[in-house]
């Protein structure tokens, strides 16, 4: 697994969200991707995931390009995003089942349950997902990606509508995802959080990355960074 | 509570086999003891059930009114639950009439339908009712399809005079009235003996509804109270 | 009154959010007109026949063209919950109503107003003299159908599938609103008067009425939940 | 193979949440009718018109219903970013096309089941025997409509005046399928058969065959942003 | 400003979202709303704004509540939900206008144009809403709320989204809103920031408050609630 990303610009009408971002990612990865509101962090991984299309360069998975047709790639690359990309009225079981076989991932129906009970909306399986709280939404999209084990996983700000047990959750979910040889990208403003699960940081401002380093401890380069493009507060 | 129940399913009981009798009577007596009719000769009979089924198809409607207005003022879920009975049982009641109607218009007329005044107006009727339970179960929130049922029970009701008006002005076909005429007793110009069937069918088709409305209302009240006891139970 | 200034402000809003995009003004336009041609080529109409049935033909394209626009009505209030940031408001319910029947209402006579000429020069007609009256009554037609459209708007605003539900409420309870605007058309267009049609007439005004009335006042309960 | 396992699952997936709520299917029914009513209320047809016009009130009918129900198709897509989802997925497009047209075209045949025997009855028209031809003919064409009608409803899926804009674009380029049909139809009421229409016949078929190759060819393209 | 709750519960089908509920508040005081997912959070600041009727029990804001016709009552809530309740089609600036004449609130141009300064939107006063970043959209409706001036103000997690300055920003406002007599109730997960902020604290727990007290430092019955019923790490 391999990410690399050229000279990657995207523009909306005259404003450019982002600008000629390079970038190498590699297995086992697990990035922060950090940045003040509107430095282009949801677009990123909106690149990353093939949702829209860059203006300008190119992203490459394993030398792969997305393209209409390159199906392959888009089984490689998922995208969390909380409480989004699930059918409001098919229960929670029938989403992971539906997601699945779309994935062609075989799975018993035991293994389904059991990831079910883990994300602890066991007893919810047969609610329909318009009637889940927000947090309990954000669950189900972990367990599915879970099932549906992609190689790049994305993640927009999974923190703000989980509860503790279910941070803990996710954050175990990321960290196996890494170690089995996965990358993660995960935008987040929970800066104390994600530092302390990241294995590497990426600061954009205003559409340009500005900080991209493997973490160390102690790490004075992202201190300086940090209070430079992201200034105030952020816990 | 059982206790009170008792008596209620009682007088139920009594009004159901009430209800039967009567039909069974007026049955009798418009199949066998009233004369065929000078013209139409045995298919007339079919009077007996088409002309009692309309008119317990109209006081339903009004019903809904009731119903309907009465939920919006005071927010009791019993009127809303009259409103749908009286709904459901008034489409049935539509429905029959236009059945059977058709049946005597095949030997009669020659055929199952024409565009007379009447008749449109009856399956227009059914339409709007219709399409008030199809509003009712198109929309998610209880409460929510209760109001907005309400409004149509409403306004789809005083919406019917001018339909009546409208439709009748079109263009008339139907059987002049012979029954209800303005300005002459009915016992001028109908044999008293189908008079009397007719009377009696009808007393029949009254009970029978008010049998059915207290069914399906309790009905809905069932739902409500296995809902509450549901929730108690906390399930 | 602030029934009144609350209705201009959000009639503004929606004019507002027209004007910069003019998606269903333009869209209906030519909906309009393109349901014209679509009567034409399914009924293959002979020219004498057609001044005959303007006015069906003419209400037809309006009915359909005015319930999709119906169907829009409340976009800009589903995206983001818009419509709960009204219900959190202290706005005057009826206001709400008013505002988008104008809105609606406004949208179909300027459509109106291009399509019936249109008509006329399409399919040759020689009555211009008789448009003013016409205007008249396809006005009063189309007040009534705004009201009670709005209405139906509103309350299938949550259903499930509400593009079909909407037409399919609506356009029995429309019935009387139909008739008596094709009857009042036909006479004008047939005597160059009213004449016979003016209880027809009178029919249209007591519906506009009566639902404007009973609009203003229970649309509270219409749109909360 | 995959093409048409996913069109399966997807299909599956689709007649679930319509088996659940049977919203379309039932409203399409109603509605289907209900136009039956509001032809001839505005008509005012005369008994033997309406043999003539048969089809084409039918093929009105539909139109107008089908329509209606694409406005529907990709709803629970809409919903919560679904359709990102699967543009995410390693689904063919091509599936997609075909699933949905699939759907699209079960609902209108079963509408189209109940509603021409019941324009039988209601317009008393004797002709029963030639009903096995007439649904054969309005097959061929219910495919082109459904085919046409979901690659438009893909391309209109993000447009803001969508529930306008989709007959606005659609219509013009059904009016080959519309006049075909009809004049199948009308050939087979005159004469009992086929016979002259069988031209028309064949660009029914050569319009279904095309545009459904293309469907599953460019899908890809409509789809994706 | 006093709000008062009684009985307050609120079912979804067969599911008690909320149970029992008693709860007095005043002015001045800033409430933590804290539970787990599917607590009912959500559901609770739906009912204090009117958006949701209760099952049972009842709301009382000044002795006044909810009721079709209330509208003055409308006046004196605010909800802050992110990313919600903004016209997409609308600018920036037009959407502050407009939420402010609905609320009646006469604000000079200059003194618009500072508020959208304040929350660093000045630059994208005439961007559309439909192109702003989540955070922005955040940051908009606090500028919303800091304009139309609610005495009870209700956010639904509001921190998942705004990057550091924008949090600081946040808990100003917030600060002085309550410092000028108002009430803020802010459901969230993040629960170090908010215990910071707050003034009280109410934990609910499977639709039932199990927690209803005054900060004190330190705070053993905090402690021990929370551990109790927000298991596992939430930071
Ligand atoms: C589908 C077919 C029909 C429908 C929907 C229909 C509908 C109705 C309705 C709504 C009424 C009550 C009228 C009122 O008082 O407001 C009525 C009454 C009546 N119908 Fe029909 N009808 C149908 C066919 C027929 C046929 C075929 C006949 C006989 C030739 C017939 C004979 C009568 C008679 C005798 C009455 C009582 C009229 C009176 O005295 O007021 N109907 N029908
Ligand atoms: N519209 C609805 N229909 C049915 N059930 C619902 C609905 N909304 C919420 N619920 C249920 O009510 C309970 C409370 O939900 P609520 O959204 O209030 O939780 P919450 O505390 O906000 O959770 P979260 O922290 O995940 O946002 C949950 O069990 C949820 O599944
Ligand atoms: N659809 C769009 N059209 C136009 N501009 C857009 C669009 N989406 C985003 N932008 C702009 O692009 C820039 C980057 O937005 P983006 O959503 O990527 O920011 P972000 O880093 O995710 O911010 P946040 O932390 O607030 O979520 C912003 O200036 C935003 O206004
Ligand atoms: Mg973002
Ligand atoms: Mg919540």
């Amino acid at each position: 697994m391999r990410l690399s990303i050229d000279k990657l610009s995207k523009a909306y009408g005259f404003l450019w969200a982002l600008r000629d971002i390079h970038l190498e990612l590699q297995s086992g990865q697990l990035v922060a991707l950090l940045g003040p509101n509107g430095a282009g962090k949801t677009t990123l991984l909106k690149l990353f995931a093939g949702l829209i299309l860059p203006t300008a360069g190119s992203i490459q998975l394993d030398g792969a390009t997305f393209a209409p047709g390159a199906l392959d790639l888009r089984r490689k690359v998922g995208l969390l995003s909380p409480a989004d990309h699930l059918y409001e009225n098919l229960t929670v079981s029938e989403n992971l089942r539906f997601f699945a076989s779309l994935y062609r991932r075989r799975h018993s129906p035991a293994a389904l349950v059991q990831t079910l009970e883990s994300v602890n909306l066991g007893p919810r399986r047969d609610d329909y997902v318009a009637n889940l709280s927000s947090g309990m939404k954000c669950r189900l999209s972990i367990a599915k990606w879970q099932l549906l084990q992609p190689e790049l996983l994305l993640l927009d700000e999974p923190y703000g509508v989980l509860d503790g047990s279910g941070v803990d959750l996710l954050e175990g979910f990321l960290r196996a995802h890494c170690a089995g040889g996965g990358v993660v990208i995960m935008a987040s403003h929970h800066v104390s959080r994600v530092l302390q699960l990241c294995s590497h940081a990426l600061i954009l401002h205003q559409g340009r990355l500005t900080f991209n380093e493997a973490k160390q401890q102690p790490w004075p380069s992202f201190d300086r960074a940090f209070s430079e493009f992201l200034p105030h507060g952020g816990s | 509570m059982a206790q009170a129940a008792k008596p209620i399913r009682k007088s139920r009981g009594v009004l159901g086999a009430l209800a039967l009798t009567a039909i069974a009577i007026g049955l009798y007596w418009g199949l066998v003891i009233a004369p065929p009719d000078a013209y139409q000769g045995e298919v007339q009979r079919i009077m007996y059930l088409h002309l009692p089924s309309i008119l317990t198809a109209y006081l339903s409607y009004f019903l809904v009114f009731v119903g309907s207005g009465m939920y919006l003022w005071k927010r009791e879920k019993r009127d809303d639950i009259l409103a749908h009975s009286a709904a459901e049982i008034g489409v049935l009641f539509t429905a029959l009439t236009i059945i059977a109607g058709s049946i005597w218009g095949r030997p009669t007329w020659g055929v199952w339908w024409t565009w007379d005044a009447r008749l449109t107006l009856t399956a227009i009727l059914l339409l709007i009712y219709t399409g008030y339970l199809m509003l009712r179960s198109l929309i998610e929130d209880e409460s929510r399809a209760a109001s907005a049922a309400a409004v149509l029970g409403i306004i789809g009701f005083l919406d019917i005079p001018l339909i009546h008006m409208s439709v009748y002005w079109w263009r008339t076909l139907h059987q002049p009235p012979s029954i209800l005429q303005p300005n002459k007793p009915p016992w001028e110009n109908v044999h008293p003996s189908m008079l009397t069937a007719l009377a009696i069918s009808f007393a029949g088709f009254l009970l029978l509804y008010f049998y059915l409305l207290s069914l399906r209302y309790r009905l809905g009240e069932m739902r409500e109270k296995i809902k509450a006891r549901r929730l108690e139970r906390g399930v | 009154m602030s029934l009144l200034s609350e209705t201009f402000l959000l009639l503004r809003k929606d004019l507002l959010l027209e004007l910069r995009r003019r998606d269903s003004l333009l869209t209906m336009f030519f909906f309009g007109t393109l349901l014209l041609f679509v009567f034409h080529f399914s009924f293959d109409l002979p020219p004498d026949k057609v001044a005959e049935m303007t006015p069906a033909l003419l209400w037809l394209a309006f009915l359909f063209t005015g319930t999709l626009g119906l169907a829009q009505l409340f976009n800009a209030e589903r995206e983001n919950h818009c419509l709960d940031a009204l219900l959190l408001s202290p706005l005057d319910r009826g206001a709400l109503f008013l505002a988008k029947t104008s809105f609606n209402l406004i949208l179909m006579v300027l459509v109106e107003i291009v399509v019936i000429p249109l008509f006329w020069i399409l399919f040759n007609l020689n009555s211009w003299n008789l448009l003013p009256q016409l205007f008249l009554v396809t006005f009063l037609g189309t007040v009534g159908f705004c009201v009670l459209g709005t209405i139906m708007a509103a309350i299938t605003l949550k259903a499930r599938a509400r593009e079909l539900l909407l037409p399919l409420i609506l356009f029995p309870l429309m019935i009387p609103i139909i008739l008596a605007t094709i009857r009042c058309m036909e006479n004008v267009l047939r005597t160059g008067e009213l004449g016979d049609a003016l209880p027809w007439l009178r029919l249209l005004l007591g519906f506009d009425v009566i639902f404007l009335t009973l609009g203003v006042l229970i649309f509270d309960w219409v749109i909360e939940s």
